[in-house]
């Protein structure tokens, strides 16, 4: 009995002696994100950007705040792809650990989660994993997305469809139901209806569904011209093979939110990935200058460098989280999470992710540049007009 | 040591009581989780550790008080206090209803019953738009945490009082009897079914309160997180892991078990599950009796009793 | 037609199913174990049948008995090594010890695999051929094939082999088969190695129509515990059909009521069938 | 004369804490058929459980010259003790041909098929219904059976357990006619039985037990006629 | 030496052509009997007579295929187990059942929390099991766990567990099976005890010197069918009696 108890008390104790308090010349941003659990493929794209990122801050001499030069430092920790223990441990993050700043997690359910616990703090956390209204919608101050609004997902393919030659005329919408899809759909039924389109199919599947085989054959009988699918890679994946293996194929196109721009997807997919489209608020652009990295092509180059793998728009969007925080304090002058909030709210610059400027509700707008898999690669085909002539219309399954 | 127990108990307690004006807020963070997992492995002993019903649906009714509470407080604007109520009526009308039908049920087949039950809650829930959905419902921000704190804290001391008394009273022993023997304890004159679905309905009070407090603490509630099928596994092995069908047991084991869970997740990050899986895996082939037992035989315990415990179970 | 597809989709889908659910329900009959690590044993027998594909370009259908033979290994050794010390111990602790390995493999699995996802895509993985107007996916059609003889290779095994008569008589009365010579730690072992071969087999062909990740296992067990429960313990054949009829009902259920109901109708299923028929699932092999 | 093929000499036997067999000696001869009786709870079946080795004893317990104590219950049969078990213990669920193999489960030798045509011939009911589940047919079938699966085995001692119980008079004549038969074959039988003139209608020499003791034992024709037989059912005063 | 019947006992248990088949099998045959207040009915028969489905009948363990269990004069076939014991209906098991986990006072406890008269407080139930525990002899070992009894203790701790419903009537399965003569002796002397508190006692025994020296009547079942019921003595010479036990005998 008392032996027990001195045991739990122990381990009480040892849980918080763990956690150390930050030097004094460091800058600590602090994030959760998914190293392990379901989400963890997505979560390495934070992971590492928020590393490379922190790592070339520092090696470019690091943050002037007045005439102190201030080290960045990054502290984080596995939330194993659990909800719950993500909240507990951004709360240890700010409470124990003290960390100034806060980096957000992958997915929108974590970001809607976590969020609540730096506007319950106070300190500011600018997040690039969540995507989904509802996380900007509830007025909080301390919040900041960089992934632009989920409801717009698919304006930038819509209105590309518009454009095509034959221009599609049904789609088929099918979505996942969890927070950021169910925005997404929302979105895509408004934009869908503005350009005149007729839905033919509108379903929503439950989130890690691994067979489409229902949905697909409705899709099939209704002959759609277009899919527009949202939804989580794995799924993406899953969808486009039974897509092939119950030989459904519009004639004009499917577009997935997910999945597309990234290597694995590819990989994954071999040559069943060509034709998708896809869409990605970043490319690896020279055009995009950043202060640090030189350009967006040099970051990539360089994260592929150092990880071994492409990076995407989440990691791009995480490098911009941080280069965020480091523009805003060296704006604000000081480390006082209020000034730096609003400083952040006032921001404008240029990143290798995109011009980053925060608007009234936190979140980043940014327009979605529709990509398209030719021959195994990743071809940018249409942003606000055509970049690439797309491979239109798509050949059936058996004629590839 | 017998004697030594209670007040122990009651200086462990008020020890937690002032934590909140001592400790850190991670502290208090990590303590109002291991309360409210305490709770919930406490109050699953009520059913499964004194009646001997291994429920897997206790999770059923940790989401109909995390959703009572969350939809009061969002779609109604009502006070956190009457979400709470609302949860509760929620969770133990709900407990009436499936107790009748599945407690007619024994063995694994009771307890696959309740994983089931806990499966097309889940399912059902997402489907609701009341509920959110598959998407849930964002609560109102409370910042404080000590009152939360709290609030899990008399929670426990509630639930393990009601406990006690269960083990001292006239209805724990029909409780008891129905485990260790229901049709002997049917012929002894206990009314088998109105004990069981009364020890459900009992369980299902804690469990509810304990997850609209999460609720609100947590201010967001899905299907996911609320009918979390694991949560219940983990209130099993915390319960298991104590002792169940004893007062204290189920306490002490969620708590180590929170410790060892923490302390692993803070040093070792990513193999932190894969060891809480090994600890698991040892403690069912070391100690299939729990902490209470070990701790029973007080310092007799040594490497004998290990070893005994797996002649008993081998094949 | 619409209706005639997706049935079609169902039964193909179930096969796999009822193969899943196969080596738990045999586990289950014989051992009295209902193994909560079934999934992570498909889900390694997924990753053997992807590394055997892509890495010694072995064809994934001739890697699916070199997994099950890997698999039956392993499966062999966790139970003569683990699972036997705590076979006669609470129906409890048989449950939770199989979940804490189920969470070891899991967490195991994603340190050495890695989190990424995997498929396993050989050229043929979405051919397809028309047959009366539908369409029938050749995966799907061959993973059917597979699963329905496996069923048939169990029931010969046995009802027509010495062992298999043993494992049978042991699920029967246990007392009985050690009094007539049946070593019962020998037996559970090679019963527990079958099972999570059936496992690996189901795993492989998973991952040809789906992908692998080292988290799909928990939903795979819950599904076919659930098909266990609804197809019975006793007869192969019966669980390929309860695999079948969960693969039409969530089929059916996707198509009239709409595809985020599909876990309602599977776990409901589970639960009346539990009440209305709870002698059911108790016949073993 | 030889050494007898059982000897059991000062046998303590029980469960855990709980005694039940006190200072018992028996000896089976090559040949014989030799029955225990006594009334229920006398013992009778811990013997029998002793003796496959499936509890603890302390004692003297030597089958074919050989000493059991140190042997586990696999050992034990596979010397050639088998045991056709009280309430006969078949596989329900499986046919009477399975039901039958199972007794030769650890036979390697090419004599099966030998040993299942002498079983036949001993039951040619079972012959009739070996397709037929086990669990389906009647006790005196059932217990045809379990006879017949314990010699599938190619016992050197058949022990069988209260053979007529719950069985019809009829019946239990003709099990008993085939005991006579087995021994011909052979096979020396103890039969532990309830029905005392049924068993002293077939076996040589009888012990009668009383609470974990022998308290006769003889000739058959000796005993027959004792009233410490009838005392051992009905109590003293007959 | 049967006691005289003061005025006319008044019956507290009687069976009306009581018959329970299981598929088919016929395992109780239309057996039909009464007890009255401070009667012993001895019941005896060989194994898989049909003994213990007689009493799991009268218990409430089992239903009835056919027939009526009348209980005070009220036909209870349909009243569950729990409620019989309420009535004043107990019984031992042939195979002990002590609730492990408990402590033998407990054990007791539950008999006089939930039985006849239910006490509702632990502490006078405690107070009256620990009674019914010295009474049967077993107040030595009061703290001791229900687990760490040895046999002839089990038996006492199952009569104090049955005693302390305060039943009507009491049904004893077996309790001697397994004991040496001299706990057979402690044992019907317990019995001879209980004779004294006036309620109607069935008691299925194999010792039959015991059941000789217990009865006040004596009746035999033989594959179900009750094949006499009277004297002890006579019975037990009834040829039919004997050959049920011994076999016929065979030349």
């Amino acid at each position: 009995m008392k032996t027990s108890l001195t045991l739990a008390l122990a381990g009480l104790m040892t849980a918080t002696a763990l956690t150390g308090a930050a030097m004094a010349d460091d800058i600590v941003l602090g994030a959760s994100v998914q190293l392990t659990g379901t989400n963890a493929n997505t979560g390495r794209y934070y992971r590492d950007a928020y590393q490379l990122t922190v790592d070339k801050i520092n090696a470019a001499g690091g943050v002037k705040v007045g005439d102190k030069t201030y080290t960045l430092k990054l502290n984080m920790l596995d939330n194993q792809s659990d909800v719950n223990l993500s909240v507990r441990q951004y709360v240890q993050l700010v409470s124990a650990d003290k960390v100034n700043f806060l980096l957000g997690p992958f997915a929108s359910n974590f970001a809607l989660s976590d969020s609540s616990v730096a506007e319950k703090y106070q300190i500011p956390m600018v997040q690039g994993g969540g995507a989904s209204t509802q996380i900007f919608s509830r007025g909080y101050k301390y919040v900041f997305g960089t992934l632009p609004p989920a409801d717009d997902y698919f304006a930038s393919t819509i209105e590309m469809m518009g454009k095509l030659t034959p221009a599609p005329k049904t789609v088929a919408l099918v979505s996942a139901d969890d927070s950021f899809d169910v925005s997404v759909a929302k979105g895509t039924r408004k934009h869908l209806t503005d350009a005149g389109l007729k839905v033919a199919v509108d379903e929503t599947y439950r989130e890690g569904a691994s067979d489409f085989s229902s949905i697909l054959t409705q899709v099939k009988a209704a002959n759609v011209d277009a899919i527009l699918w949202t939804g989580h890679e794995t799924e993406a994946l899953n969808f486009i093979r039974q897509m092939k293996g119950l030989n459904v194929n519009p004639a004009g196109l499917s577009a997935f939110t997910v999945g597309v721009p990234t290597a694995d997807f590819r990989k994954a997919l071999g040559a069943d990935a060509n034709y998708a489209f896809g869409m990605t608020s970043w490319l690896p652009d020279a055009s995009l200058k950043d202060r640090w990295f030189g350009d967006a092509a040099q970051f990539a180059a360089e994260y592929k460098a150092k990880f071994g793998y492409d990076p995407d728009y989440h990691a791009a969007s995480g490098a911009a989280d941080v280069e965020t925080f480091v523009e805003a304090i060296e704006k604000a002058g000081t480390l006082d999470p209020a000034k730096v909030r609003d400083a952040i709210a006032g921001i404008s610059f240029d990143s290798l992710y995109a011009k980053v400027k925060y608007g009234e509700n936190g979140q980043i707008v940014l327009p979605q540049v529709v990509v398209q898999i030719q021959d195994g690669n990743m071809v940018p085909v249409y942003s606000t007009d055509f970049m690439t002539k797309p491979m239109y219309p798509v050949p059936a399954w058996d004629k590839r | 040591m017998k004697r030594l127990i209670l007040p122990l108990a009651v200086l462990v307690a008020l020890a937690l009581a002032v934590l909140p004006m001592v400790g850190s807020d991670t502290m208090v963070q990590f303590g109002i989780n291991a309360l409210l997992l305490a709770t919930l492995a406490q109050s699953w002993n009520i059913l499964g550790g004194f009646g001997g019903y291994v429920s897997f649906g206790n999770s059923v009714f940790y989401g109909l008080g995390t959703y009572g509470t969350a939809i009061a407080m969002t779609n109604y604007n009502l006070p956190f206090g009457v979400g709470l109520v609302i949860g509760v009526i929620l969770a133990m009308t709900g407990a009436a209803l499936v107790g009748l039908p599945i407690l007619r049920l024994r063995g694994p087949y009771f307890a696959i019953a309740t994983l089931g039950l806990n499966g097309a809650m889940m399912a059902i829930f997402s489907n609701l738009p009341i509920a959110g959905s598959n998407i849930g419902l964002v609560l109102p921000l409370a910042r404080n945490d000590a009152m939360f704190y709290e609030l899990a804290l008399g929670l426990l001391v509630v639930c393990t009082l009601t406990v006690l008394w269960i083990s001292r009273s006239r209805y724990g022993m029909g409780l008891i009897a129905i485990r260790e023997d229901e049709d002997a304890a049917g012929v002894m004159g206990v009314n088998a079914t109105l004990w069981k679905v009364s020890a459900l309905v009992l369980a299902s009070i804690f469990t509810a309160v304990a997850g609209g407090i999460h609720a609100y603490w947590s201010t967001f509630v899905d299907p996911a997180s609320a009918f979390d099928s694991t949560l219940n596994v983990r209130m099993v092995i915390m319960c298991v892991f104590g002792g169940p069908g004893t007062v204290f047991g189920p306490v002490i084991g969620s708590f180590v078990l929170s410790a060892v869970y923490e302390v692993l997740a803070a040093q070792i990050s990513t193999a932190a599950a894969l060891l809480f899986g090994f600890v698991i895996v040892l403690a069912v082939v070391f100690m299939p009796r729990g902490l209470a037992d070990v701790v029973k035989g007080g310092r007799a315990i040594s490497w004998r009793y290990f070893i005994r415990n797996i002649r008993e179970n081998r094949l | 037609m619409v209706l005639a597809q997706i049935l079609l989709n169902g039964i193909l889908l179930g096969g796999l199913y009822g193969l899943m659910a196969l080596g738990m329900a045999l586990v289950w009959g014989v051992l009295n174990i209902v193994n909560l690590s079934h999934g992570a044993l498909i889900m390694l027998g997924g990753y053997t049948v992807y590394y055997l594909f892509t890495l010694a370009g072995i064809d994934p259908f001739v890697a699916l008995p070199i997994a099950m033979v890997v698999m039956f290994a392993a499966g062999f050794a966790l139970q003569w090594g683990l699972l036997n010390l705590v076979v006669r111990s609470k129906m409890l602790n048989t449950l939770l010890i199989t979940f804490g390995l189920d969470v070891v493999l899991t967490f195991a699995a994603q340190l050495v695999f890695t989190a990424d996802f995997r498929t396993i895509n050989p050229s043929y993985a979405g051919a397809n051929f028309p047959v009366l107007g539908l369409t029938v996916p050749v995966v799907r059609l061959a993973a059917f094939c597979v699963a329905v003889a496996l069923a048939a290779g169990v029931w010969f095994l046995l009802n027509r082999m010495p062992l298999g008569r043993a494992i049978r008589a042991t699920a029967q009365n246990l007392t009985a088969a050690r009094l007539y010579g049946v070593n019962p730690r020998k037996l559970y072992a090679i019963t527990f190695g079958i099972g999570a071969a059936l496992a690996g087999a189901a795993g492989g062909l998973y991952g040809m129509i789906s992908n692998l990740t080292p988290y799909m296992g928990a939903s795979l067990t819950a599904k076919s515990f659930v098909i266990a429960i609804i197809g019975g313990l006793a007869n192969p054949f019966n669980v390929i059909l309860g695999g079948i009829f969960v693969g039409i009902a969530e089929s059916l259920t996707a198509l009239y009521i709409g595809p985020t109901y599909t876990d309602v109708i599977s776990f409901g299923l589970l639960v009346v069938v539990l009440v209305v028929r709870p002698k059911r699932a108790v016949r073993a092999a | 004369m030889s050494e007898p093929l059982l000897t059991i000499e000062h046998l303590n036997a029980g469960y855990g804490a709980v005694p039940v067999l006190f200072d018992l000696s028996l000896t089976v001869n090559p040949g014989e058929i030799v029955t225990l009786v006594g009334s229920n709870g006398a013992g009778k079946t811990t013997l029998l459980r002793a003796l496959s080795r499936l509890i603890p004893a302390q004692g003297t317990l030597r089958f074919n010259g050989e000493d059991l104590l140190p042997l586990a219950p696999e050992g034990a049969f596979t010397r050639g003790l088998v045991q056709v078990p009280e309430g006969r213990h078949l596989f329900p669920r499986m046919t009477v041909e399975e039901n039958l193999a199972m007794g030769a489960h650890l036979r390697r030798d090419k004599g099966v098929a030998r040993t299942l045509e002498r079983v036949y011939s001993l039951f040619p009911k079972m012959k009739e219904r070996r397709k037929q589940l086990a669990g389906n047919m009647s006790g005196g079938e059932q217990q045809m059976c379990a006879m017949g699966r314990a010699l599938m085995a190619d016992p050197k001692l058949l022990m069988i357990d209260e053979m007529s119980l719950g069985l019809a008079p009829v019946i239990v004549d003709d099990l008993l006619a085939i005991l006579t038969d087995i021994r011909a074959q052979g096979i020396p039988v103890l039969l532990v039985e309830q029905d005392v003139f049924a068993a002293f209608s077939v076996a040589d020499r009888a012990y009668v037990m009383e609470t974990g003791r022998v308290v006769r034992e003889g000739l058959v024709k000796d005993l027959a006629n004792d009233p410490a037989v009838v005392d051992a059912y009905l109590g003293a005063a007959h | 030496m049967t006691a005289a019947p003061q005025s006319a006992p008044r019956t507290v248990i009687e069976t009306r052509g009581l018959t329970k088949r299981f598929q088919g099998l016929v395992s109780v045959n239309n057996v039909t009997f009464q007890i009255a207040e401070g009667e012993t009915l001895g019941v005896i028969g060989p194994n898989g007579a049909g003994k213990t489905t007689l009493v799991n009948m009268i218990s409430g363990t089992l239903t009835p295929s056919e027939g009526q269990v009348v209980f005070e004069g009220q036909v209870i076939n349909d009243v569950p187990a729990f409620r019989r014991a309420h009535l004043g209906i107990a019984r031992t098991f042939q195979v002990m059942k002590p609730f492990h986990g408990m402590t033998v006072l407990e054990n007791v406890a539950v008999g006089a929390l939930f039985g006849r008269g239910a006490e509702r407080s632990m502490a006078a139930a405690k107070e009256k099991a620990r009674e019914w525990l010295e009474f049967t002899g077993l107040g030595r070992r009061i703290d001791a766990n229900a687990e760490a009894l040895g046999g002839p203790d089990r038996k006492r701790l199952e009569f104090a567990k049955a005693l302390s419903m305060q039943p009507r009537l009491l049904l004893l399965d077996e309790v001697m099976a397994g004991l040496n003569p001299v706990e057979v002796d402690e044992v019907v002397d317990l019995i001879k005890k209980i004779r004294g508190q006036g309620m109607a006692l069935l008691v299925i025994e194999h010792v039959v010197k015991a059941i000789r020296s217990l009865s006040d009547r004596v009746m035999v079942l033989h594959h179900g069918e009750k094949i006499a019921d009277g004297d002890p003595t006579r019975v037990l010479e009834d040829p039919r009696v004997i050959e049920a036990y011994l076999g016929k005998r065979r030349t």
